[in-house]
């Protein structure tokens, strides 16, 4: 019984993605795909020591030096989906009229609007950060709170607080019937794009892993059945991610 | 070690400020439970009542509940949906400390209650013929078993100060307010930055430390 | 018997005392009067103990009632008698901590300021012989400096009521006699003290009343517990004085205070006997009772002396309340102490 | 409690495999952690040695780890690139259970430090007299105070099945693997899922009290 | 004085134990012979559980050496005594469950099988008063029980040296002579019993030798002591036979097996007296030592007794090894125990 072990990020576990991705590989293929859902930066880490066969994240800049370091090898875009900002229903700082997702950040600083921020050098934080900087802001003071959290903690934060925060896409879809709060109020902007990719550790950094079955797992994600299930894949109605290796 | 020590040293006042809201929220709840824990402690350990053995497998059980439970039972409770969310404590540093409380009560009465059980059967008799009110026995118990009741409050305690799921679900790491040691290990660790956690987790080992030499050392020059 | 108006210390009525199921005491009626010493004896496991935590009210009989001052204890009754009383238990049970702090406890939780319950301390550790002990730690003292520590414990209390569960049993000679002059003293200025003891020595000594346990009933003393001195002594005997009575006894040196003369060793007689025994009292019999098979006979020979007889015999000599008789006994019947 | 009986009843069977998974990592490193965590802490009651006080402060203030740095100290050891990397534990059962014990280790030593230090000092002394080895004295002091030692095992069992920093980090919570109560009460958290989250809390309550009450009769009925 | 080839059972030196920087025992020298009852007296605090508590092996000393059987002990000795020698401590101190399990505890430990174990101690049990006592919970007992339980669990085991720390404390006069009794038994079948005591009546009775402990140091016993049997008694006198010597003493009932003669009460004379001092003996003084200011002076009488007289005295009378002298004393100075 082999056993393939895969870091991702808790956006495609939580999600629910993976449970229905993973199966028909484990029944293509007799591999046994052991999850372990975690932060994006964690489960680079443990890429990097050779912990797990093949990493499945969304950090574009951490990925990139993951494999120009050498220790990740055949890199593949897999799919996308988008953030969105969400705040409360009210929306006190009008953002739901904003013109882009820098402008309604800009909008947030300039009503002193509370703003959870994940905090944790995580895709999403990383993203968020790119926003403020483009919308000219330093984000400082009591309205921003920095939560240091997991995605859905950190909506369930806002929830609370009322107040505004950066989301993946999936993670609100799947989430937002038990945030009676919140609302998309900013959402399509290209800025808001969210990759995802699929890296193979290198066996030559660490002999140990299982270099054959990751490669046959990122065959498997970026194959024609499997990127037909992630299209396929709905939770509400609302498709959660967009395939990108195969058009 | 190393890197806490540079942490600390290069006066990275945002180490600074974790470590003393560690031991401020830890140290508040900690005395918060005691203040019932250690009496309620001496009580079922002195009474003999029905439901005695009931209560105390209870309280140990209670020991098993995991933190993040305790923080979401507390977070029902405060939320603004919840009873008592009108006022306002949900990622507060208040609601840290009463989570954490509720987390230390069973320890420090069930460790207080087998602690003191230890005690001769008759050593309430002797003081009550010395004249001793039932509140007098019950403080002198607490004198004479002095080094269990200072285990019990030092186990609460580490307890408080090295969890992380009632500290997070309700103070929600929030930095340079409701971020504590535990919490900025458990998100560096989600970072993957495996060093800087095991630093942090140095750090809050010497302040244990600190704190569990300095109450020895106090109970011992009582 | 008593005067209604006023209550006894201590009135026990029906008192049945269980363990584990098991009646350990028994004590259909008993009653003690204020100022005296009664000091209980009887075989291990007699109920003494049990009988002693029961009088302080630190357990709660089975059945009847132990009244103080004629209030039930526990009950209304056991606020008076924490008041007045103090149990020192049998195995001494020191606090930690230093022998002062242990001493000075009772007067400090009785509201005494810190000096003065120290003061207290002081004065109760010299009065049983360990002066200067006020700083030694409680866990390191040999057993009898234990017990006397625990004795010292109850004595800065100065209680109305002493009860004394085998408060010599570690101590040294010295110090044994030293605690009979303290029992003495506070019995002396008025304080009731109830004892228990295996010193037979130290109980016919002390006692004012003696009280046997018999697998948890009070039995009957069979002995003649006579106090009085030495007049004089000569190379034969030593001449007891007890009221008019003057006993030989046989020629000990020592400060003996009590002479016991048991009963079955007195023999009854119309006429003076023309024996060997050097002792021979002329008196009345005041009272017949039976005791088992045989008679317990009251004689007045200005002192009471108690005699056993069988029923067999009395009727021979004729024994009957008013009756005059001679009581015989050997000079080495009579046990010094 | 309703949607936990429901979920255990309906006979859902992720449920009663998490769940056997909890109970069988949290047996497994509780008895591990006694084996030499019980006649470590009669030792260390019995005897006097130097810097005994030291050590059991220093056990007192391990009991406050976090148990995610217990998690990162044994990752970085077990980790491919740490010193044990070539066994490949990581993220299996036997990961979980090491690290557990490791966590339950210093509860167990210094529980039953403090549980026998009030043991009559004579105690030993007779044991000794009567020709007990000094094997003898120990097994033999764990039986006279088989209450606190009883009480320092269900510690350890209560600290290792509540906790969730370690099966997190060791066992990857891993589906149909290494998952267990805790970590899924974690997963089901992060997703907002705080209803199953209380739910899966009161199933492991059940469960401590379960083995609470089991141990407490027999060691009652020795 | 010793055969060197047969070493003393014990032999000390220069030993000094300390508590706390205190020096609680000092002992220069002494050894204890096989088969002997030795038996210990001194105030509280003297050090008596000191000593056995050393002699057993269980504290080492703060400077010189115990030995047994010619060994170290703590050291090579130290299983030996182990293995031949049980300490009764002054407290009883009972484990947990059943008064069998704790009596059957030092046979099971060394290797009895169950049924075997529990048959010894239920012999063990009888024997000290306390048959059926069996399946009795050890933490529901009275004082005495205790004390009796925790004396059976040293028999039990039937040592060859039986260390005593004041067996006798708490238990009852029955009892008490049934424990005398006991030492008797297991000291006529070889068995080396070291014991302390308050009790000056089981002291002079059971000792062998007696052995005086004054703030941790040795004392000289002033007394002589002298074992024997009453041959007979008339109303004047009881007739004391102790090895050649028959001694006048008062005239009282009992199974007395030990007379104790203080040394000061012995008058020493060239020529018998005529005094009204009804003992009067014949003697050679074999040793002449001094005794502080005073002269400890031995007298062979038949039986050696020793008497204290003045360097003065001593002069006058010509008292000086070999010289022949007549020892007076009162019947009344003898006391009978
Ligand atoms: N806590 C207890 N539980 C059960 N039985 C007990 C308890 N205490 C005493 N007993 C039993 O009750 C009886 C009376 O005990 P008590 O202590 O009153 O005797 P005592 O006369 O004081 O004896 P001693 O002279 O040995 O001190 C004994 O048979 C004893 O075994
Ligand atoms: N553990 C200890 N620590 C400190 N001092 C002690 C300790 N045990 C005994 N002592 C002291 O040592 C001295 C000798 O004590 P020991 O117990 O040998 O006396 P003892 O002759 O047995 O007295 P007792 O007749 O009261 O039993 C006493 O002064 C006592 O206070
Ligand atoms: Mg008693
Ligand atoms: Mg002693």
């Amino acid at each position: 019984n082999v056993r393939l072990r895969l870091a991702t990020t808790t956006s495609t576990q939580d999600s629910g993605l993976l449970p229905i991705l993973n199966p028909p590989f484990e029944k293509l293929t007799g591999i046994t795909v052991d999850v372990i859902a975690v932060g994006s930066g964690k489960a680079i880490k443990l890429g990097e020591n050779g912990d797990v066969d093949v990493v499945l994240v969304h950090d574009r800049k951490a990925e990139d030096k993951f494999v120009s370091q050498g220790y990740g090898v055949n890199r593949r875009d897999v799919m996308h989906n988008d953030f969105v900002v969400v705040g409360p229903s009210e929306d006190p700082a009008r953002v739901a009229a904003s013109t882009s997702a820098a402008d309604a950040f800009a909008r947030i600083a300039a009503a002193g609007a509370g703003f959870v921020s994940r905090g944790d050098a995580s895709g999403t934080n990383t993203k968020e950060l790119d926003l403020w900087a483009a919308a000219q802001v330093k984000p400082k003071g009591a309205w921003y709170k920095e939560a240091g959290q997991g995605m859905g903690e950190v909506l369930v934060m806002s929830n609370d607080l009322k107040a505004y925060t950066l989301a993946d896409r999936g993670t609100w879809i799947a989430m937002k019937d038990k945030l009676p709060g919140l609302r998309i109020l900013s959402e399509g902007d290209a800025a808001l794009f969210n990759p995802y990719g699929v890296i193979a550790v290198n066996p030559q950094k660490h002999p140990e892993v299982n270099y054959m079955a990751a490669l046959q797992y990122v065959a498997w994600v970026t194959s024609v059945q499997g990127q037909k299930i992630i299209r396929e894949y709905t939770m509400g109605g609302q498709q959660l991610f967009t395939p990108d290796a195969v058009k | 070690m190393g890197r806490a020590f540079e942490l600390l040293v290069s006066g990275d006042r945002e180490v600074w400020f974790i470590t003393w809201t560690s031991l401020r929220f830890s140290m508040s709840s900690a005395l918060i439970a005691c203040i019932p824990g250690i009496p309620l402690g001496v009580l079922i350990a002195l009474r003999r009542f029905r439901g005695r053995r009931v209560l105390l497998a209870v309280l140990t059980s209670l020991m098993a509940l995991p933190t993040v439970v305790v923080g979401l039972i507390v977070y029902s409770l405060i939320s603004r949906a919840g009873p008592l969310g009108s006022f306002g404590i949900l990622f507060t540093p208040r609601a840290v400390i009463l989570g954490q409380a509720i987390l230390a009560l069973p320890i420090v009465v069930s460790m207080t209650a087998s602690g003191l059980s230890s005690l001769d059967p008759l050593f309430p008799e002797v003081l009550t013929t010395l004249g001793a009110s039932k509140r007098e026995v019950l403080w002198m118990s607490v004198r004479q078993s002095r080094g269990a009741v200072l285990s019990a409050s030092l186990a609460s305690f580490g307890r408080v100060i090295g969890e992380v799921g009632v500290a997070m679900m309700l103070g929600g790491n929030i930095r340079w307010y409701t971020r504590t040691i535990t919490t900025a290990i458990a998100l560096e660790t989600s970072k993957g930055e495996f060093e800087l956690g095991l630093a942090l987790g140095m750090v809050l080992l010497v302040m244990a430390l600190g704190v569990n030499a300095a109450l020895h050392w106090m109970v011992r020059h009582e | 018997m008593s005067s209604p108006s006023a209550p006894r210390l201590f009135e026990i009525r029906g008192l049945r005392a269980r363990f584990d199921g098991r009646t350990v005491l028994s004590v259909d009626s008993l009653a003690i009067k204020e100022g005296e010493v009664t000091v209980m004896v009887g075989e291990n496991g007699s109920g003494k103990t049990t009988l002693l935590r029961l009088l302080n009210g630190l357990i709660t009989p089975a059945e009847g009632s132990v009244k103080f001052r004629g209030k039930p204890v526990p009950g209304e009754g056991l606020v008076a008698v924490r008041n007045e009383s103090v149990l020192v238990h049998q195995s001494p049970l020191l606090f930690r901590g230093t022998v002062g702090l242990n001493v000075a406890y009772g007067p400090r939780i009785r509201g005494m300021r810190r000096a003065e319950a120290a003061a207290r301390a002081s004065a109760a550790l010299r009065r049983v012989g360990l002066p200067g002990f006020e700083r030694r730690r409680a866990s390191a003292l040999s057993g009898g400096e234990e017990q006397r520590v625990s004795l010292a414990r109850a004595l800065a209390l100065t209680p109305r009521v002493l009860l004394l569960d085998e408060p010599t049993s570690n101590v040294d000679e010295q110090s044994r006699r030293e605690i009979e002059t303290i029992i003495r003293e506070v019995s002396a200025s008025g304080t009731t003290v109830i004892m228990s003891t295996h010193n037979m020595e130290l109980a016919y000594r002390l006692c004012g009343r003696l009280l046997r346990l018999d697998a948890g009933v009070p039995a009957e003393v069979e002995e003649n517990i006579l106090k009085g001195r030495i007049e004089r002594i000569d190379e034969q005997f030593a001449y007891f004085r007890t009221g008019d009575a003057l006993l030989r006894c046989p020629a000990r040196q020592g400060d003996f205070v009590v002479a016991v003369l048991p009963c079955d060793e007195l023999i009854l007689s119309r006429q003076p006997l023309d024996s060997s025994a050097r002792n021979q009292l002329n008196g009345i019999v005041t009272e017949l009772r039976p005791a088992g098979s045989l008679l317990t006979t009251v004689i007045d020979c200005g002192i009471p002396l108690k005699a056993l007889i069988t029923r067999e015999a009395a009727a021979e000599i004729g024994v009957a309340p008013g009756a005059a008789c001679v009581v015989t006994f050997k000079a080495s019947a009579v046990r010094l102490h």
